[in-house]
């Protein structure tokens, strides 16, 4: 029987080792795997990659808990303003950091999870993100090349489950977790509810499960992480 | 060209205002994080002008009362919004396809600098900001059928921030349709700054003066 | 008000010219926007370009009628086999045809609807449907590289509609509609339903409205083409 | 390497049955059209191998009954299936991103011609067809983790069909994994055929007989 429900979050996140390089989902706290993040800020694997938006707001919780552990050697993310830990590392030369454009880290991320290992694109074109990029021109027009990207983990948060893993979000937290879910060797989601008997409806699920490895169900933290990231 | 600060011509909410009128009904806009967000407030319900939200929602509404908010939903500036009815919600992927594929009306972002050829710097400062960050603005300018700038005429100190080249970063190249200053609302078309209106009171030099480029009436 | 809703085929259809680059949503019969394309075949555009993943099947119907009242100058398509009027078409040399490996001819469609203007996928090379291309080693593997697909006209079956041109589908009828969508400059979705008051759950839309510009309520004949189809 | 017809072996339920046996449960297995379709009827539910349809299906079912069809429900082949519990419905881009990407744990597929170094020649005539097609086969033989081909052993006039080189236009160079034929299951590593089984009652020289590579024991 397929069975990808696992019971904790130690669980979740086992063989997941040094040098890692990890996606997280979310687009700040909406979406993001809190529960799975800050379990593996506890397990504490070293030098790792953070593929994700954003750097975290807070060095409580999420990314920012990660870097402040002393964790990361590298951030991957489009917008890590806002994050006073990623904040001080970075001016301190003490983590590394490429920042892509919004809309090209989610099709390089989609790419890794299609097979596809790079592609043009018209974003960054003539500006410093694309400095030592190959650039192209078809029909009168100027595109910078796009490796793909690919990550031995992925930390994703659902609204709802079912053991073949198939996800379902809710409001705006789907953002970046259905593609990571595709391009990672491991994908690990945290989701509010598990639901039993013969699953999600077909027609509403929105990452299959085929891409998703385990699932623990937590509640979510949302609610307080916005109030957090408010009050910060 | 002077170091005058400018304190003439529209307030922000007038600025923003000023730009909303000339949004058609039933376009669909990404207005970006700061003063553009502002544009909303002016755009009745009935005009059904969709706002996109990079963060995967097409149909946004007004921010909910404090007890109406759903803290999954949240815009790019990560604040609580509100589904209007047509909505609908996607992923990332999908939400820049949207951009990327030309299928946005309009984009409106803020700026730092406007060259009269249309390049766009609104990312970081040319000694590279202490943390950058770029989001989608890159996307959105490359993209968005227009691009429409909002930004003050000059910065803090008085100095024009419609130039003949950027001295910042660029965004994006030949990328910006129109710009919204307090001062008034210009087209960049031929590689030159088109007067298509000056806010009221303002002459042609008055706001000229304040250019660092030359403006065509 | 945004209302994309149109009374008549017809309607739906103005304003495809001569020559115009047509996709056609479906997979065989299921998610063919049937009525649509009949329609366009009395209306009778010449040297029109169609990509679909098939050629259709009978000349009473969909691609094939087209083809058989001479209207289709070229075939850009995965699989023509089981279309009779195509074949004699294509052996008197009469029909232009590129043949795309169906997921390569898919990504080429997305592609053209996200702005992406080529891309890498290993499908097809060292095979003949690459020999005029451009390959590239990446990471030791070897690539072809593929050009983008966009179109003039998209037609495509969806399930339900809304009034702002929100799709949603049923069973395996998504197939090639929700990428023709997004890569078209017009796109035209027939519905066997379009519903009222505040239109779809936003969770449930397939297709944004966003890449749709008219929606036209038909029965769909599904059930009939199938049966036509295995009587044929 | 001889043109005798072979009518040993086993019959076609028995090849569809043999692969059936080595598929792992759990796994999320594409069927090509025709032969290699038939395998689904060799693998119990409880099993729960996933089968997925390169037009947007992943959990496919058996056939329904009569009075079971939902119309908008076919496979690959275009005919009626059915869903099981943990189903999920997709389009063709996402369903060809899990078959590029890598996803798909097995795919089977049928063959004109499998070589030696598991170049796999299966859409086309050298000649050229009639009409030439080439469906979802050139994606799935590079993109899926592993590729079988189910296969008679020769042509129905008795040449080989497992080659030292193609002379059929290749599908994919280097994508087979194993063959399944009514003499045995092949596997290809190293530039080579090795012999996983043989069916009952063969010997390797028989079934040499009738291979136009090097078969090793």
């Amino acid at each position: 029987m397929i069975d990808k429900r696992v019971a904790s979050l130690t669980e979740a996140l086992e063989g997941i080792g040094d040098g890692a390089t990890v996606m997280i989902g979310g687009f700040g706290a909406v979406g993001q795997p809190d529960a799975l993040v800050d379990a593996l800020a506890e397990i504490g694997p070293r030098d790792l990659t953070i593929i994700a938006n954003n750097a975290g707001w807070s060095a409580e919780t999420g990314i920012s808990h990660l870097m402040a552990r002393g964790l990361v050697r590298k951030m991957i993310c489009s917008f890590p303003k806002g994050s006073e830990v990623f904040k001080s590392l970075y001016t301190a030369g003490k983590i590394e950091l490429e920042i892509v454009p919004q809309g090209t880290l989610a099709e390089r991320i989609r790419c890794g999870g299609a097979g596809i290992p790079a592609f043009f694109t018209a974003t960054g074109y003539q500006t410093k993100l694309s400095e030592s990029k190959e650039t192209r021109e078809f029909d009168g027009r100027h595109y910078v090349m796009e490796r793909s990207l690919t990550a031995d983990v992925a930390l994703v948060e659902a609204w709802k489950a079912d053991r073949w893993g198939n996800l379902i979000y809710r409001g705006s937290s789907r953002n970046f977790n259905p593609i990571m879910s595709m391009a990672a060797q491991l994908t690990i989601a945290q989701a509010s509810e598990i639901v039993d008997g013969d699953g999600l409806e077909p027609n509403a699920v929105v990452t299959p499960g085929i891409f998703v490895n385990r699932v623990v169900q937590v509640e979510s933290r949302v609610d307080d992480l916005l109030r957090a990231q408010k009050a910060s | 060209m002077t170091g005058t600060p400018t304190s003439i011509g529209l307030d922000t909410a007038g600025m923003a205002k000023r730009l909303a009128d000339d949004i058609h009904d039933a376009w669909y806009v990404n207005l970006g994080v700061g003063l553009p967000t502002e544009v909303a407030n002016y755009v009745t319900e009935e005009r059904e002008v969709v706002f996109h939200s990079e963060n995967g929602i097409l149909g946004m509404g007004p921010t909910p009362g404090d007890n109406e908010i759903d803290p999954w939903l949240v815009n790019a500036g990560k604040k609580p919004v509100t589904l209007r009815p047509g909505a609908s919600l996607f992923h990332h992927a999908d939400s820049f396809a949207m951009i990327r594929g030309g299928h946005i009306d309009l984009c409106v972002l803020g700026g730092y600098e406007v060259s009269q050829a249309g390049d766009l710097a609104n990312w970081t400062t040319p000694s590279g900001d202490l943390m950058p960050a770029v989001g989608g603005a890159m996307d959105l300018a490359v993209g968005a059928k227009r691009t429409w700038i909002l930004m003050r005429h000059t910065t803090k100190d008085g100095q024009p921030k419609l130039v003949e080249t950027c001295t910042y970063p660029l965004t994006a190249p030949a990328a910006v349709d129109r710009v919204y200053t307090e001062l008034g609302v210009f087209e960049i078309r031929d590689g030159g700054l088109h007067v298509v209106s000056l806010s009221e009171g303002l002459d042609l030099e008055t706001v000229q003066a304040r250019t660092g480029a030359t403006l065509h009436a």
